[in-house]
């Protein structure tokens, strides 16, 4: 038991270490994807099972793919020295604001008059985490949360097409990928007569 | 999914009382499907037009629901008077944003099936917000508004600008939906419960209203909260964002957001946290002084109008707050009052804003403004108006508005709040007033919208480039150089509206009397 | 196992979240860093639920699961759009909108 | 006809007239302007007369009448009526205005003929006539103090009549400027009395004032010393005397009835008209005394050196007035008032002479230019000689009889009243030896180029106007003196009021000979002072000795004149070379204009330099306005300093709000 | 006799918004007669009103917001009885100006209705009983002037209307505060609900400390629109750039509402603060007196004379308030209508003597204007003696009973602030000889008053000698309700033990 915690925690956490500090992002991705799988074997050890489960399909499955095609097309945005260039103060300031955070968080966690956070926790009903529980209580006492979430996936689904996808509303008059393959800074006589972009020659 | 429902064993459900959120996740459907009707007529008419009817429809149920006072769908919302203002608030706000977004490019760009559905769907995250009971319910309510804000506000995809913000307002949007989630976290582990009532009662039960743990959740929510409603020090996403965004959902989210963010405000930390009232009230009265402060002074010398009507509404949140702090019933109905206030002066603002983006090439500079008084008195008129309100002018709403606000400080013992509000205006004064001063100083008006590069002032190759497109943010592509009778119309009738309710107020006062019924506040 | 453990692990991944959003200029990391944020909060919801054997904090898990899956999707549309206008990929970069 | 409406009837004529020439200015044109203004104050004289008659009908008791036509203000205890007080002294006043103002105006009817603003000139005259009787007729101190001021208006419209002189508006300001502060102390003097008292009229005040006030208190001291600075300031009496030589900027005719006759001597009618107030303050009285000998004296002097005629007259007139004001003060009453009429008529009758003589001159007036007119103008030589008579109180002149008995009844007081006697007596002397200066100097000598063309019967015209003050070329049209002059040789109308003058110049002595039973001014006035508590003994020795004292003086001094300016020609310059530092000093009128003029004017200039150019821009601009704004100012800056655009600073500020938050419950849970 | 007050309140605005609506020389004639027809009314309320009775009469009550006990309760009394007439006065005077004169304005519609917004804002400041309705008067009144100067103003006119602007709002936002506060922590309404009323907040006295603060924000409200040192930054930019007729209305008549403010508000409500800062006040009314006076007397700007000089008139009249008693407010009283009586005539004559000296508004550029203009000299005399107080004018009476008044209460301050007199005799004749006498400028040419002038001058000079010979008029109405105002504060000086609101009811009986 210890163990399993103490191993998929330093797992998961290295993981997240990883994504934070691995210059290519599609490092990064994987170094996720692997935290991700840590954190649902710290539900189960949670009883969690039918979310770790979930965990594991919905997210280091599905929405990493995602990711990974994403990161194919845009391409390793990350080049080395673009990480340098974020000076050492900037890296500095922000771990130590981690750090103060974790602190106040941590005090916050194991100062609370809150017997329970030192035990086990409580005694569980048979079916604790099960799909039935979580179904039973998806469709009654939060029904209105369930129902809203399927809206939130239709609203990225509608998002995400709408940005990567067509261009929306353009109409046929109008080719799309002209000016995406056309190489940056041409087009306008602005252009012609010697400015860039942003207005300033 | 009701035929779902209807089998399974789920729990009653009061479709009366929920009409009104049903009505708006309905009419997004609706229109979404609309949106991919062939003719383009019918895309860029009817979708637009059953947008309306969508919220028109919502507040038809408002008003049908307006007596109803009842917890629904096991204590996962409550419909009573607040949330009900929020759904006509929201909805008036979702009109006038239809109204502008119209014949927005914006619009267009993502189409505008997508586009209103987007609308009515935050539209119904914000009535869920407003409503929730339930730490899992408000969590939901308050993606369900930010998300498709998220992609309202970069749905002018030409526009590097509309990318920026919305990439911006995701990212920091997220932090602060994780920061509030995990203040959740912390308080369903500190009381073991996630509706409301559950919280406060265990928290008065355990004595946990001090507890470490207990508390720092309630600061990780109140962050996320004060988020949403864009107050100091969490506001900085609000001026780029406001700025970047297309103007009409600029206009809709910067009053519909707050409606919703000051609602949920209001009732989670009443309602669940109330116990902790005496720890939580010295940091929102930190918070909304310098909201004012910050808000007020960034103003100043803002020329683009988005920007510093940005600017400005951080600083009405703080006001805004005051309302809240007090905790009486008095204020809470303040507040209420003055997001009506705020609602009809800032749209107001905004559809002149836009009016006069399509009219000129200076875009939302201050100096699209000039001569407008000669130009076109009726948009000067209104602007006028507007401004004078958000300033808390006398025979304007916003008048009325500051003077509950100050009343209820005062009222509830916090006169030098009363007095912050105050300087707050004096200082405001010192960017409302130049905006009306160009309107009316004369000078030459700003010149009609050309085909030409304001940059350089040569012809562009008409939408061969991004670069020209974005010269012309709110352009409607088949070339109309007018404001748009309907944003005209809308700009004139907020502004009689401002002027009308700074003169018969009470019926405003009718409006939000009980808005606090709910919330066991004396 | 103490649930105090399991909530120590949550604040440490929510920080390095929070200094991932810090450092990072790839919004493709920042988002992954999100990630792990709203992760830090499903382990707590969980920790909890478990110390107090309901479903609540594994319901909400859920539900943060969805929602984070649709930040993703939304977040990665944007990139894809700034991206095909040729905008760098770097927050750093995305300074048209200041002052 | 009532008393009353008599006296109401004097007051309203004036005003009628001025009204009259005012509004018809359009109308009213030439010499016919003259004749109206003329006539109203004829009239008001003649009205005079019958109060006069009224009065005398009245038993002697019962000769203080008021009457009163509505209120002004009547409020919080403050009750003003717009009403008048007839009694013997305000009687006598109204003769003597009226009278002296009917001759005056007679007089400009033919001086002023050629003046382009003639028809203004006769309403303001008119209307300064109205206002001096309203200040002699008020009946109450709030009434007193508008006449007061009117006269001080009248006075100013007159000095710059000439208003395209700078010299004459210059001069115009200083004299308003010095009345209005009179006006001011006369206020406030009167809150003094007002606060303790409650009344303003003067009936209740008089008699009131025992009862109000323990003798010589304070507060009424100091009230009585402000209203003395009005009298000093009305009557040009030391420090406040700079005003009336420049004064003599006006038209001549105005130097006479105002700054001669009539006006200046209203400090002298405020101090009788309120000698009981002064009489329970004997302490203010002395100061008013004191004060009056040393304008006599220093006047005198100044009026040795000075070598303009029209400023010779005007530095007389103060030193003679320093006789009144010194008089009434010390009790006095009847000598006061007495000399005031006799002064009238001689200073008036001088002003008149001189004025002819400057008119031969073209509007020159330095002595050092005029001479030897004795034949080219014989009837203005007579006219002058008389007034000098009078003035150097001339044995059996009017001025003799009068300027004796004001200084035997200060010598009766005794004890310390004996130096003002004294004082007296040595101011006669300069004043013998200034008249004669001016008249030997005029008159007698080597005729000037003026005085033959005159010989030869044509008068001297300047070749172009200009003013010889201080030399600039006149701006013509309205507002200068006209181009023609008249003389009173040759204009019947002067000719008639200078004889009339004259006239009364020899023979006013008659009012008050120093004989018990010839005293019929001493009676008249008796009503008025009757509750007078000053004691008068009888000292028939003083008496005498005054007589021959005086005579000698006058006799000695001119003899003195005749040594010095006419028989040894140089004369003066040895005298001057031998008191060079006294010369200079008199010459420069003891500095008086440059001492205010430090004190004064210059601090209030550089005060209102400083807050125009330094207190406005760095203190009001600057610190309320600029400070409050800077400071929002750089807060803007801060903040917008903030918002770099840069998305990971936005988060950082986030992180650290939430890190604020965090720590604030942390601390407030502990 | 019935009158409704609100007809003459709303008149203004009427005919201003059917003057919008009209082409311009139409919209110029149709505000002159709205502001003939206020003037008449304003005279029959002046004859019609009951001096002998005194207190309230022709009331208005209506509930205005009920939920914030705001009433619409509008009466005239002895104290705003002759300042609604000046009112009228003066912007008739403006109206006919802008008729007979100003004849190719530009844009007469729209100036035409924010003249009568104006009137109706002042009226209303002047006319309103409730505390809430008269500050929304007293911030409305200012918005017009705001625009009435943006559009028509100086050609500088951008930054300094800015200035004038917030530099007079500020005061009335914290007026605002202290308004709200006053009313609701007296919850003086029945069964303690808030009201605004006078009459029921006099009859519940707040305690001591809010009243010192609320009196300060009041007292500073006040002083910085009338303008009084060291609060008047704004003073010489707004008159720089003013059109003539709104800078004559404008300092005839707002200066008189901050005056009032003082008469109605503090004294009343406040007596606590105002016995405790009374000489705080009288020392600033009495800096006011001194600079303004030496200020007028140092700038060559006709404007700035006359802008100085109200500084120190303002200045004498708050003296007079804080002098705190009967003959001091009597004095402020008819002086506040005798300084507006004169200031508007004197901006009037700016313009002639500009239009008289090539366009400029510098003494420098001016003298012997009189020459050709004997009418345009007497009127312009009259004034100038009038505004120097010349004793026989009713400006004399006026600061005859201030200074009465101020001696009484406070010796020192009353002596030096005599010298004011002295020191306005200065400026006023500066300002008189330097233009209208000496010798002949080098761009001037003296022309006669034209008919129109006169049509707006001399009815107006009238007035003022036909007061002077008739002041009792207006104290006399104002007498009863000074002292119901003054009740209160005499209460307190005199032992403040004493109980206020019976204080304020002998007051109001008496």
């Amino acid at each position: 038991m210890w163990f399993f915690f103490f191993l998929f925690s330093i797992v998961a956490l290295a993981g997240a270490v990883g994504v934070v500090a691995l210059r290519n992002p599609f490092y990064s991705v994987l170094a996720l994807v692997t935290h991700l799988i840590a954190l649902a074997l710290l539900f189960l050890l949670l009883e969690a099972q039918f979310v770790a489960v979930a965990q594991i399909v919905v997210y280091a499955g599905a929405v990493m793919v995602l990711y990974v095609f994403v990161v194919a097309y845009v391409g390793g945005g990350d080049q080395p020295e673009l990480l340098s260039r974020v000076s050492a103060k900037q890296r500095t300031l922000a771990v130590v604001f981690g750090l103060a955070i974790f602190v106040e968080l941590a005090i916050a966690l194991l100062g609370t008059a809150l017997k329970a956070v030192d035990t086990h926790g409580a005694k569980l009903a048979t079916d604790y985490g099960s799909p039935a529980q979580i179904g039973d209580l998806l469709l009654t006492r939060f029904l209105l949360p369930f129902e809203l979430a399927s809206f939130l996936l239709l609203v990225a689904a509608v998002g995400a097409v709408g940005l990567a996808g067509r261009r929306g509303g353009v109409g046929p008059d109008h080719e799309v990928f002209t000016d995406t393959v056309r190489p940056q800074g041409t087009g306008t006589m602005a252009e012609g007569v010697g400015r860039r972009r942003d207005g300033h020659p | 999914m009701t035929s779902v429902l209807a089998t399974a064993k789920g729990p009653y459900v009061d479709w009366a009382a929920l009409s009104p959120l049903l009505a708006l996740l309905g009419a997004s459907l609706i229109v979404l499907v609309a949106g991919l009707l062939g003719a383009r007529g019918a895309r860029e008419q009817g979708v637009p037009l059953l947008t309306l009817v969508g919220f028109g429809v919502a507040i038809g149920c408002t008003i049908w629901q307006w007596d109803t006072q009842k917890n629904v769908i096991s204590r996962g919302m409550s419909i009573d008077r607040l949330s009900l203002l929020a759904v006509l608030l929201v909805s008036v706000a979702g009109i006038v944003g239809t109204l502008l977004a119209w014949r927005s490019r914006a619009a267009k760009e993502i189409a505008h099936g997508e586009f209103f559905s987007l609308l009515l769907v935050s539209a119904a995250g914000m009535v869920v917000l407003a409503a929730a009971e339930n730490l899992i319910t408000t969590f939901v309510g308050l993606e369900l508004l930010s998300l498709p804000l998220y992609i309202l506000c970069a749905s002018r995809m030409r526009s590097e600008r509309s990318l920026e913000a919305g990439l911006k307002y995701l990212i920091i949007g997220s932090v602060g939906s994780a920061t509030m989630l995990y203040g959740f976290a912390l308080i369903y582990g500190a009381t073991g419960a996630t509706d409301y009532a559950g919280i406060a009662s265990a928290a008065a039960k355990a004595g946990f209203n001090d507890d470490v743990m207990f508390l720092t959740g309630v600061g990780l929510s109140i962050v996320g909260l004060a988020f949403k409603s864009s107050l100091a020090p969490f506001h900085q996403w609000t001026p780029d964002v406001y700025e970047g965004a297309p103007t009409p959902v600029t206009a809709y989210m910067s009053v519909a957001t707050k409606v919703a963010a000051f609602a949920a405000t209001i009732r989670l930390l009443d309602v669940a946290l109330g116990g902790a009232f005496a720890d939580w009230k010295p940091l929102w009265e930190a918070i909304a002084v310098a909201s004012i402060l910050v808000g007020n002074v960034g103003a100043l010398g803002q020329t683009s109008l988005k920007r510093m009507l940005a600017y400005s509404s951080i600083a009405q949140a703080g006001y805004l707050l005051v309302g809240f702090i007090v905790g009486t019933a008095g204020g809470v109905e303040a507040v209420m009052y003055y997001l009506a206030v705020y609602l009809f002066a800032n749209l107001a603002a905004f559809s002149v804003v836009i009016a006069r983006e399509r009219e000129t090439d200076r875009e939302d500079d201050i100096a699209a403004l000039r001569g407008l008084g000669t130009s076109s008195p009726v948009l000067a008129g209104v602007m006028t108006l507007a401004m004078l309100s958000l300033a808390g002018i006398p025979a304007t709403a916003g008048f009325i508005g500051k003077f509950n606000l100050i009343s209820s400080a005062v009222d509830g013992g916090e006169t030098w709040l009363g007095i912050v509000i105050v300087i707050g205006s004096m200082i405001s004064l010192a960017y409302y007033l130049p905006v009306i001063a160009t309107m009316w100083a004369g000078g030459d008006p700003a010149p009609a919208r050309s085909r030409e590069d304001p940059r350089t002032g040569l012809p562009v190759l008409a939408g061969a480039s991004p670069e020209a497109d974005e010269l012309s943010i709110e352009e409607p592509l088949d070339g109309i150089r007018a404001a748009g009778i309907e944003v005209t119309v809308i700009a004139a009738i907020l502004g009689v509206a401002t002027l009308v309710f700074g003169i018969v107020p009470q019926p405003l006062f009718d409006l939000v009397d009980g808005a606090a019924r709910s919330l066991g506040l004396s | 196992m103490n649930i105090a453990w399991f909530l120590i692990v949550s604040a440490l991944m929510f920080c390095l979240g929070a200094v991932g959003v810090l450092v990072r200029r790839n919004p493709l990391v920042i988002l992954l860093c999100l990630e792990l944020m709203l992760n830090a909060g499903n382990l707590a919801l969980l920790g909890f639920s478990r110390m107090w054997g309901d479903g609540d904090g594994q319901i909400f898990a859920l539900i943060v699961m969805v929602v984070a899956a649709c930040e993703v999707a939304i977040g990665l549309g944007i990139i894809v759009a700034l991206y095909r206008r040729r905008l760098p990929v770097d927050v750093d970069e995305l300074r048209e909108l200041h002052g | 006809m009532s008393i009353q409406t008599a006296a109401w009837l004097v007051l309203a004529l004036p005003l009628a007239g001025s009204l009259k020439l005012a509004l018809g200015f359009r109308f009213w044109r030439g010499a016919m302007a003259g004749w109206i203004g003329t006539a109203a104050v004829g009239l008001a004289f003649v009205f005079a007369l019958v109060t006069l008659v009224k009065l005398l009908d009245l038993p002697a008791e019962q000769r203080h009448v008021a009457s009163s036509l509505w209120d002004l203000a009547n409020v919080g205890g403050v009750h003003i009526r717009l009403g008048i007080y007839i009694d013997p002294l305000s009687t006598l006043m109204i003769l003597v205005v009226s009278g002296v103002s009917t001759l005056i105006h007679l007089y400009s009817v033919g001086y002023m003929r050629s003046d382009e603003g003639y028809t203004r000139f006769f309403s303001y005259l008119n209307f300064f006539v109205f206002s001096m009787l309203l200040l002699v007729l008020a009946g109450n101190l709030a009434l007193l103090i508008v006449g007061w001021a009117f006269v001080g208006a009248a006075s100013y419209f007159l000095i710059s009549f000439w208003y395209r002189r700078s010299t004459a508006t210059n001069a115009g300001i200083k004299a308003f400027v010095i009345n209005v502060i009179g006006d001011v102390g006369l206020v406030l003097g009167t809150f003094f009395i007002f606060r303790r008292m409650g009344v303003l009229d003067y009936g209740p005040l008089f008699h009131g004032v025992q009862h109000a006030f323990d003798k010589n208190e304070a507060s009424l001291v100091a009230g009585m010393i402000l209203i003395l600075v009005g009298a000093f300031a009305k009557s040009a009496q030391i420090p406040f005397h700079t005003w009336l030589p420049d004064a003599m900027e006006g038209p001549t005719p105005v130097s006479s009835l105002i700054h001669a006759a009539t006006m200046v001597t209203a400090g002298v009618y405020l101090i009788g008209r309120l000698h009981p107030l002064f009489e329970w303050a004997p302490t203010a009285a002395d100061v008013g005394a004191v004060v009056g000998a040393l304008t006599l004296l220093v006047a005198g002097t100044i009026g040795l050196a000075v070598t303009d005629l029209k400023r010779v007259i005007a530095y007389s007139t103060m030193s003679q007035i320093g006789y009144m004001i010194m008089g009434v003060s010390a009790a006095a009453y009847t000598g006061g008032f007495f000399h005031l009429t006799t002064h009238a008529f001689f200073k008036a009758l001088l002003f008149m002479s001189a004025g002819s003589v400057i008119a031969a001159m073209g509007n020159e007036q330095s002595l050092d230019k005029i001479s030897g007119f004795r034949k080219a103008m014989p009837f203005t030589f007579r006219c002058f000689l008389v007034g000098g008579l009078a003035l150097s109180a001339f044995p059996l002149m009017s001025g003799f009889f009068s300027k004796d008995d004001l200084l035997y009844e200060v010598g009766q007081r005794g004890g310390w009243y004996y130096g003002l006697y004294a004082a007296g007596y040595i101011g006669s002397l300069f004043t013998v030896i200034y008249t004669w200066r001016m008249i030997f100097r005029t008159f007698w000598g080597e005729p000037c180029e003026q005085a033959l063309a005159l010989e030869h019967g044509h008068l001297y015209h300047a070749p172009h106007p200009f003013n010889p003050a201080n030399g600039e070329v006149e701006d013509t049209g309205v507002g200068f003196p006209g181009p023609d002059h008249h003389i009173a040789e040759q204009t019947w109308q002067m000719k008639a009021a200078m004889s009339a003058l004259a006239l009364l110049s020899i023979a006013g002595g008659l009012l008050l000979l120093p004989f018990e039973s010839l005293e019929p001014l001493r009676k008249f006035l008796e009503p008025t002072f009757a509750d007078s508590i000053v004691a008068h003994p009888k000292n028939t020795g003083l008496e005498t000795v005054g007589l021959v004292l005086s005579s000698v003086i006058a006799v000695a001094g001119i003899a003195f004149a005749y040594a010095t300016w006419v028989t040894n020609a140089g004369g003066a310059a040895r005298w001057q070379q031998r008191f060079a530092p006294l010369h200079n000093l008199f010459v420069n009128k003891w500095y008086f204009d440059e001492l205010i003029d430090l004190a004064v004017v210059r601090p209030l200039a550089a005060f209102g330099r400083w807050g125009r150019d330094t207190f406005e821009r760095i203190v009001v601009s600057g610190a309320l306005v600029g400070g409050t704004s800077g400071i929002v100012k750089s807060g803007s800056a801060a903040v917008r300093g903030l918002q770099t655009g840069l998305l990971r600073g936005y988060a950082g500020l986030v992180v650290g709000g939430m890190f604020a938050v965090v720590l604030y419950f942390l601390l407030r849970a502990a | 006799m019935t009158i409704s007050l609100s007809i003459v309140l709303w008149l203004p605005l009427a005919a201003g918004i059917i003057a919008l609506a009209l082409p311009g020389a139409l919209a110029r004639w149709v505000s002159l007669l709205g502001a003939a027809m206020v003037l008449a009314y304003a005279a029959v309320i002046a004859i019609d009103y009951d001096t002998g009775a005194g207190g309230l009469q022709y009331v208005t009550d209506e509930t205005w917001i009920r939920s914030l006990g705001v009433h619409y309760t509008l009466a005239v009394s002895g104290l705003n009885v002759f300042l609604i007439l000046l009112t009228a006065i003066t912007f008739f005077a403006a109206a006919l100006w802008v008729a007979l004169k100003d004849t190719d304005l530009p844009k007469p519609g729209l100036y035409a209705f924010l003249m009568g917004l104006a009137q109706s804002g002042v009226l209303g400041a002047f006319l309103a009983q409730d505390l809430a309705l008269f500050v929304v008067f007293f911030d409305l009144m200012l918005v017009p002037f705001f625009f009435l100067t943006l559009v028509w103003g100086g050609p500088d006119r951008g930054p300094a209307v800015l200035k004038l602007f917030i530099y007079t709002l500020v005061g009335s936002l914290l007026m605002l505060v202290g308004a709200i506060a006053t009313g609701v922590l007296a919850k003086a309404g029945a069964g303690h609900h808030v009201s605004f009323l006078f009459s029921d907040l006099q009859r519940a006295p707040l305690g001591k400390g809010s009243q010192e603060w609320i009196f300060l924000v009041f007292a500073l409200a006040f002083l910085i629109k009338m303008p009084a040192f060291p609060f008047h930054g704004w003073m010489p930019d707004g008159y720089l750039q003013m059109p003539i007729p709104v800078l004559a209305v404008f300092s005839a008549v707002l200066s008189k509402v901050a005056a009032y403010g003082f008469l109605q508000v503090a004294l009343p409500l406040f007596p606590r603060g105002a016995v405790q800062y009374q000489e705080l006040l009288m020392l600033l009314s009495l800096a006011s007196i001194l600079y303004g006076s030496a200020m007028a007397f140092s700038t060559s700007q006709v404007r700035l004379i006359l802008g100085y000089s109200s500084v120190a008139q303002l200045g004498f009249i708050t003296l007079g308030i804080f002098a705190l008693n009967q003959q001091g407010v009597d004095g402020a009283l008819i002086q506040a209508v005798n300084h507006g009586l004169v200031a508007a005539p004197l901006i009037f004559i700016v313009a002639l003597l500009a239009a008289r000296s090539g366009g400029s508004e510098d003494l420098r550029d001016m003298g012997g204007i009189a020459f050709r203009a004997p009418i345009l000299a007497a009127v312009f005399l009259v004034l100038t003696l009038a505004l120097l107080a010349m004793p026989g004018s009713s400006n004399f009476i006026g600061e005859f009973l201030i200074l009465l008044g101020a001696f009484k209460s406070k010796l020192a301050i009353a002596l030096i602030a005599s010298t004011g007199v002295g020191m306005a005799a200065v400026y006023a004749l500066r300002l008189y000889i330097r233009s209208m006498h000496n010798r002949v400028g080098p761009k001037v040419e003296s022309r006669e008053l034209s008919r129109a002038d006169g049509f707006v001058l001399v009815p107006l000079t009238i007035a003022i000698v036909a007061f002077a010979l008739y002041p009792q008029a207006a104290l006399h109405a104002g007498e009863r309700d000074v002292r119901a105002r003054l009740a209160p504060v005499a209460a307190v000086q005199h032992g403040g033990a004493a109980d206020l609101a019976a204080a304020v009811r002998r007051g109001a009986s008496r």
